[in-house]
């Protein structure tokens, strides 16, 4: 059964991939429905099986760790695999709407789309450094190829800035392996902390870790290295947007938590703790400042993910050297901000290019009067909005609540005020799109109706954003399942 | 799980599916439109009404499950939230009514009452909430609910309102979260209980009670519009009639009242609050804004902005008795919570009428308005006379019971404010009401439309009048069982005898 | 000090060198060569570090066979994109803003 | 004048610090032996693994996940080069070359390195080599005859050049499913099988490597047609 599970996480996307590759656009959607399938019934029965027997590690190929590459299939795991099918079925189906098929570049979104959900799956199952190192460069470059698949020249400016920023990110990264390697003889996550528990902490290894979470914090546009991702988040089409801000950029954050719970403790420091959990504040106040003064739709909404992305960062200094229950409410109002911001920001971009589909510009302005006869997509962006501002019930605010006690629990009131300074900021540039939508404009109705089927998608993503926040618990529970073998 | 469990769900669930239903709806399925709507508001008052039967007679309606760790999402249905559910289900319907009239042939009308619906669902949620989470839950959603109805005509000044409105509803929502995340770290998770968590507070945290109870009333009075926290409601005056006399009689202000009374008497607890030096403070806070609410008011031209500062005078009154220390004033304080919201839903939907039959909008206009429109006329004579405090209507009974409450607790500088308030109270009215009767009509009014064989089109005729003839209603009958005045009795007996 | 020793030294030096290009530099085909040396740089300390009593370690370099593959796609790939942005703007770097369409040789 | 050069004090300031900061910490980790000694698992197991040169082995056995990953980094990497490209076949004039020393050179050269390739290849099972190498040389050959203005038509965007290029990842992937479905933990090679399997694996890999980097190199993309950018008007 196992067995079957991982190799349709693992395998189907890749084989979708070959077979959207040999076909044109309009059959490879079809085919992309099945993948989809596929993959949401693989994702689901691995997340009942795990909710239901507690987590595994899984040596691929019959080899155990140290010598083979080894899975980590654990509650959280599961459900950011859960998580991604979701998203990415979302954006896949209304891509296939979206993306006009007669243009003969688009056949070769297919196959990225499913190499990169390949990478995702691998990264968040991956318990082993040089793997997730591979992972990481099949998600950038499969990124990468989506955002210049226009091949215009403000989509290949973009695409260049992230390539590089990507390519440098994860050399940082590697060379942290390398350290790691070189200082612990494994490349199983596992195996260094199993080792680092009963040795003392050897000189000189704590420049690895710094290494690793600095190419990774690059690589999720952590304040101040976040200039590259708003042009190429901006610039993408929206379906592809949508699954950059959603779940891209997550996956590098994902590695950069699960070291630092893993590894921060003996490795890192105090200083650097609070040094992240700065630039994270930091973001959160410039990218919100940044998106109130842009005069383009889409990258307002860019600009908002670099300030959601400070939120997550303030994971750091919220489990470095706190008590027990503090690093665990810190550790559920992370998974519950990235959920939510995954399904908010998601729903957000895919609204946004219906909003830009309807209205014929991509201008904030544009959008005078639109509340007359589009309700429904705006609806959609205004649902993931109140999600992204943290107000109640949404995932955003049952992240906030928790990050909030975790501060307090923890007596560091300075991060109270950067969430609530951060919902105050982000309600700022949300309210401006819809005070742009409700200014009476013109009496004409020039605006095209898109189908229906675009509507839907993101108003289901942006439910979902909401209503997350009413069933925390039970989701949360299932992520805080333990591996059952105890023994590593 | 049982039915009575479920009641407070439907009760909410009642407006939410309309709202949902009404969204769904296309904008010229009108008359489907206004039978979803006003079907449901009619089930929603059958709801409430077997609740507040099964309340008074001790049956328990509650609903709780985790919905965090450690924090619940609860639902119950006490005394005091029957009272504010019970407001808002009668005002709800005749609303509704009212509003239908009010924007026929206006654009946007499925988009104006699906956020209607999705605010009412907002204003249960705050009063059957039953502890601070959920209330906040249901506050916050208040707050964005309303947003579309104030920018509802989209000019440029009703979305200046709106932006202050949010600006300051969002910064009160923030530190209000502050104040319920950090009771919360504090204590755990508090359901509202009678009588309080902190009659016996560990003295080690008393300094942090002190702090949160701060926050907690700087959240809440900016919905409450509290001096100095009320400048979004004079603003917030552009949007159409019905929303004003929703977010002023029912649903904004006075969730944010209602918020308070919970903090004090069923998270602290009167006498806790008392104890900590809390109540005396807020006494004067009231005190203060019942005064410059009235005295603001005498220099407003616009007749709903002169309505807004009143508003804001009018609701610290439930502050006020609550704040003070005794069971009789608090009875007024409460009572006022329901006195308050039916008679300035009446003025309200009066200056509607006007504005909508006759294009008046400032008070010199209104000479002789009187004669002109009749039954609307008498219905803001009666609002107007209410609020004053002219025997037997129902403001007399408020002011009648706080007075003699503060006296009970020696409290004698309120009956000097009570009668300040009063005075000025008459004069910000009187003058409107002489001019309505007493003065000789213009040559012609700012722009008049016929209705029909009424003063008014129908839909907005009855409901001033309707609610007109409770004002006079609740303050003849209120020594009966069920009068407001009674429910509040019960509802401090519960409190200061747990 | 050993022989491997000093090749992860050099790695070192080698990836001074490229982040200092990759920083420095504004032309991308320099900054992509500065990427290249970075990469060759942090490829000689993955194989020169480990240390063992018995002889090379044998998975550094599978690993590290595996690096210059991706490390050799990424290239092609930013050299793709870099000479199809060169040919539609006529621009070498990303300082500056395009001109409005079109330059370039032709 | 004054703000770039601060700029590039600071620069290299910074790439000082991180190379120091390196070079130390590789210094004090040198000197500490790792506690895991893989290559002696390695060593223990090589029988299992089918293959006699280690890190071969490695490559295609103990990490083979990591390779196809590779794989599919390359592939990802000619789709988005191909996606670029033009699809209407053009006559190529600025390929067509009368040099004749590069005349020569390919006569020479062509055979020798196909050779070479075939070695590398063969080599890869007990000493250095394997398919990557092979691949590279024989892109290597198809740039040498493309500068020669050899048409390669095959190369041009179309269903025969995207089937060239996932072939060693199709052939790669099929053994993994195969040896699920046939019960192993997938990736696990039957251990008759094992060097079999792994020849055919190196060979197609190899040919798809070498089309990937060829294609990359052709698939000059110089044409115009390209998307408006979302919103603008078209």
């Amino acid at each position: 059964m196992t067995l079957y599970l991982m190799a349709g996480l693992l395998f189907t996307p890749l084989a979708w991939a070959v077979l959207t590759l040999l076909v044109g656009f309009t059959r490879g959607r079809l085919i992309t429905w099945a993948g989809i399938l596929v993959q949401v019934l693989v994702s689901l029965t691995l997340w009942l099986a795990v909710s239901r027997d507690g987590g595994f590690y899984y040596g691929l190929g019959g080899w155990d760790a140290p010598l083979g590459i080894e899975l980590r299939v654990d509650g959280l795991a599961v459900t950011f695999v859960l998580l991604t099918a979701v998203v990415a079925s979302a954006c896949a189906i209304h891509a296939g709407v979206y993306i006009d098929p007669d243009k003969p570049w688009h056949r070769y979104f297919w196959p990225l789309f499913w190499f990169l959900w390949s990478g995702l799956n691998a990264v968040w199952l991956g318990g082993d450094l040089f793997n997730l190192y591979v992972g990481l460069e099949l998600i950038s470059l499969a990124a990468v190829g989506l955002v210049a698949l226009g091949g215009s020249v403000a989509a290949l400016r973009a695409s260049i800035r992230y390539l590089l920023a990507a390519l440098l990110g994860s050399l940082a990264y590697l060379l942290g392996v390398a350290l790691m390697y070189g200082q612990f003889g494994t490349l199983s996550i596992a195996g260094v902390v199993f080792w680092l528990d009963q040795h003392p902490v050897p000189a000189g290894s704590g420049l690895a870790l710094a290494l690793m979470i600095a190419g990774l914090a690059l690589k999720t546009a952590l304040f101040p290295l976040h200039r590259w991702l708003p042009p190429a988040h901006g610039i993408a089409r929206s379906p592809v947007s949508a699954l950059l801000s959603a779940l891209v950029i997550k996956a590098s954050f994902y590695i950069a938590a699960r070291l630092w719970l893993e590894l921060g403790e003996p490795l890192g420091s105090l200083a650097a703790a609070q040094l992240v959990g700065l630039m994270g504040s930091a973001a959160v106040v410039w990218g919100s400042w940044l998106a109130c003064r842009q005069p383009e739709l889409k990258q307002v909404v860019a600009y908002s993910s670099v300030a959601q992305i400070g939120y997550l960062f303030l994971l750091f200094p919220l489990t470095y050297s706190v008590s027990e229950s503090v690093a665990l409410q810190a550790r559920q109002g992370m998974t519950l901000q990235v959920i939510s911001h995954a399904l908010a920001k998601a729903a957000m971009f895919l609204a946004a290019g219906n909003l830009i589909l309807s209205t014929g510009s991509s201008r904030v302005n544009a959008l005078t009067g639109v509340s007359r006869f589009l309700p429904f997509s705006l609806f959609s962006f205004g649902l993931a909005g109140v999600s992204l501002m943290g107000l109640p019930p949404s995932g955003g605010f049952a992240a906030k609540w928790l990050l909030l006690q975790a501060s307090l629990g923890s007596a560091q009131w300075w991060w109270v005020l950067v969430l609530l300074a951060g919902g105050l900021l982000s309600a700022v540039y949300v309210f401006r799109i819809y005070r742009a939508s409700f200014l009476d404009g013109p009496e004409t109705d020039q605006f095209y109706h898109p189908p229906r089927s675009l509507e839907l998608v993101p108003m289901v993503l942006a439910l979902m954003a909401l209503g997350l926040g009413l069933v925390a618990d039970p989701v949360l529970s299932v992520m805080a399942l333990p591996l059952e073998d105890g023994s590593r | 799980m049982t039915l009575n469990a479920w009641m407070p769900v439907f009760a909410l669930m009642t407006s939410l599916i309309a709202a949902v239903v009404i969204f769904a709806l296309p904008e010229k399925g009108y008359r489907l439109r206004t039978t979803v709507n006003l079907g449901a508001a009619l089930l929603k008052l059958g709801l409430v009404a077997v609740m507040v039967w099964g309340v008074f007679r001790g049956v328990d309606y509650g609903l709780s499950y985790t919905m965090l760790p450690g924090v619940t999402f609860m639902l119950k249905a006490d005394a005091l939230s029957m009272m504010f559910a019970g407001l808002s289900a009668v005002l709800w319907l005749l609303t509704t009514i009212y509003a239908v009239g009010y924007l026929e042939n206006s654009p946007n009308r499925a988009r104006f009452f699906g956020f209607f619906s999705l605010c009412v669902a907002s204003t249960m949620g705050v009063a059957l909430a039953g502890n601070l989470f959920t209330f906040f839950l249901f506050y916050e959603m208040l707050t964005l609910s309303t947003y579309p109805l104030v920018v509802h005509r989209g000019t440029e000044k009703a979305l200046q309102a709106g932006r202050t409105y949010i600006i300051y509803t969002l910064t009160g929502g923030a530190v209000l979260l502050l104040g319920i995340a950090w009771l919360h770290g504090v204590v755990g998770d508090l359901p509202f209980r009678p009588g309080g968590h902190f009659g016996d507070a560990d003295p080690d945290i008393q300094q942090s009670l002190i702090l949160i109870f701060i926050l907690l009333v700087a959240g809440l009075g900016v919905k409450a519009a509290l001096f100095p926290l009320h400048g979004w409601l004079p603003q917030a005056m552009v949007a159409p009639a019905p929303v004003s006399a929703l977010l002023h009689a029912v649903a904004v202000v006075k969730a944010g009242a209602f918020g308070i009374v919970r903090v004090v008497h069923d998270i602290y607890g009167v006498e806790a609050s008392s104890a900590l030096g809390l109540l005396e403070p807020l006494a004067w806070l009231a005190a203060f804004t019942i005064l410059y609410g009235s005295v603001r008011a005498l220099s407003q031209g616009d007749l709903k902005r002169r309505l807004a500062f009143s508003t804001i005078s009018q609701v610290s009154y439930i502050i006020l008795g609550i704040s003070l220390f005794g069971p009789v004033a608090a009875a007024g304080g409460l009572v006022h919570l329901l006195h308050q919201g039916i008679m300035k839903i009446t003025l309200f939907f009066c200056a509607g009428n006007y504005a909508e039959t006759l294009g008046i909008h400032r008070i010199e206009e209104l000479d002789g308005a009187g004669p002109r429109m009749p039954g609307t006329s008498v219905a803001f004579t009666i609002g107007a006379f209410g609020m004053i405090g002219v025997p037997p209507l129902a403001g007399f009974i408020t002011k009648w019971t706080m007075g003699s409450g503060a006296l009970a607790v020696d409290m004698g500088w309120v009956i000097a404010v009570l009668v300040a308030s009063s005075l000025l109270n008459a004069a910000y009215f009187l003058p409107v009401v002489h001019r309505l009767w007493f003065r000789e009509p213009a040559d012609r009014w700012p722009r008049e439309c016929r209705w029909g064989k009424l003063e008014t089109s129908a839909w907005l005729f009855w409901p001033p009048l309707l609610t007109a003839v409770m004002t006079v209603m609740v303050g003849v009958l209120a020594a009966l069982t069920f009068s407001p005045l009674f429910w509040a009795e019960l509802i401090v007996l519960r409190e200061y005898s747990p | 000090m050993t022989v491997p020793l000093l090749y992860a030294l050099a790695g070192t030096v080698l990836c001074g060198i490229g982040l200092l290009g990759l920083l420095w530099l504004s032309h991308l085909l320099r900054k992509l060569l500065a990427f290249n040396i970075l990469g060759s740089g942090v490829f000689l300390v993955l194989v020169g570090l480990p240390q063992h009593q018995g002889g090379p370690d044998p998975v550094p370099q599978a690993l590290v066979l595996t690096g210059i593959v991706v490390a050799i796609a990424a290239t092609a790939l930013a050299v793709v994109l870099i000479r199809r942005y060169y040919h539609l703007s006529g621009m070498t770097s990303l300082e500056d803003e395009p001109p409005a369409r079109k330059g370039g040789r032709q | 004048m004054m703000m770039g050069r601060m700029r590039t004090g600071l620069i290299v300031l910074a790439c000082l610090v991180v190379t120091g900061v390196l070079a130390s910490s590789i210094w004090t980790i040198a000197g500490n032996p790792a506690p895991v000694d893989l290559p002696r698992m390695l060593s223990e197991n090589l029988e299992r693994s089918g293959v006699e040169h280690p890190v071969t082995a490695v490559l295609l056995n103990f990490r083979s996940y990591d390779t196809l990953l590779e794989i599919g980094v390359l592939v990802i990497a000619g789709i988005a080069g191909i996606s670029m490209a033009e699809t209407t076949a053009r006559a190529d004039p600025n390929l067509r070359t009368g040099d004749t020393l590069l005349y020569a050179l390919q006569r020479w050269f062509v055979p020798l390195m196909l050779v070479l390739a075939g070695y590398l290849l063969w080599a890869g099972a007990d000493r250095p080599g394997g398919a990557f190498q092979a691949g590279a040389v024989l892109a290597a050959m198809g740039v040498l005859l493309r500068l020669g203005g050899t048409p390669m038509t095959f190369l041009r965007p179309g269903l025969l050049l995207r089937l060239g290029l996932i072939t060693g990842f199709t052939v790669f992937l099929l053994v993994a499913v195969a040896s699920a479905i046939a019960g192993e933990a997938f990736l696990a090679y039957p251990p008759a099988l094992t060097r079999p399997l792994i020849v055919i694996i190196e060979t197609t890999l190899t040919l798809s490597i070498a089309m990937v980097l060829l294609a990359l190199f052709v698939s000059a993309p110089v044409n115009d047609a390209e998307d408006p950018d979302e919103g603008s008007p078209t």
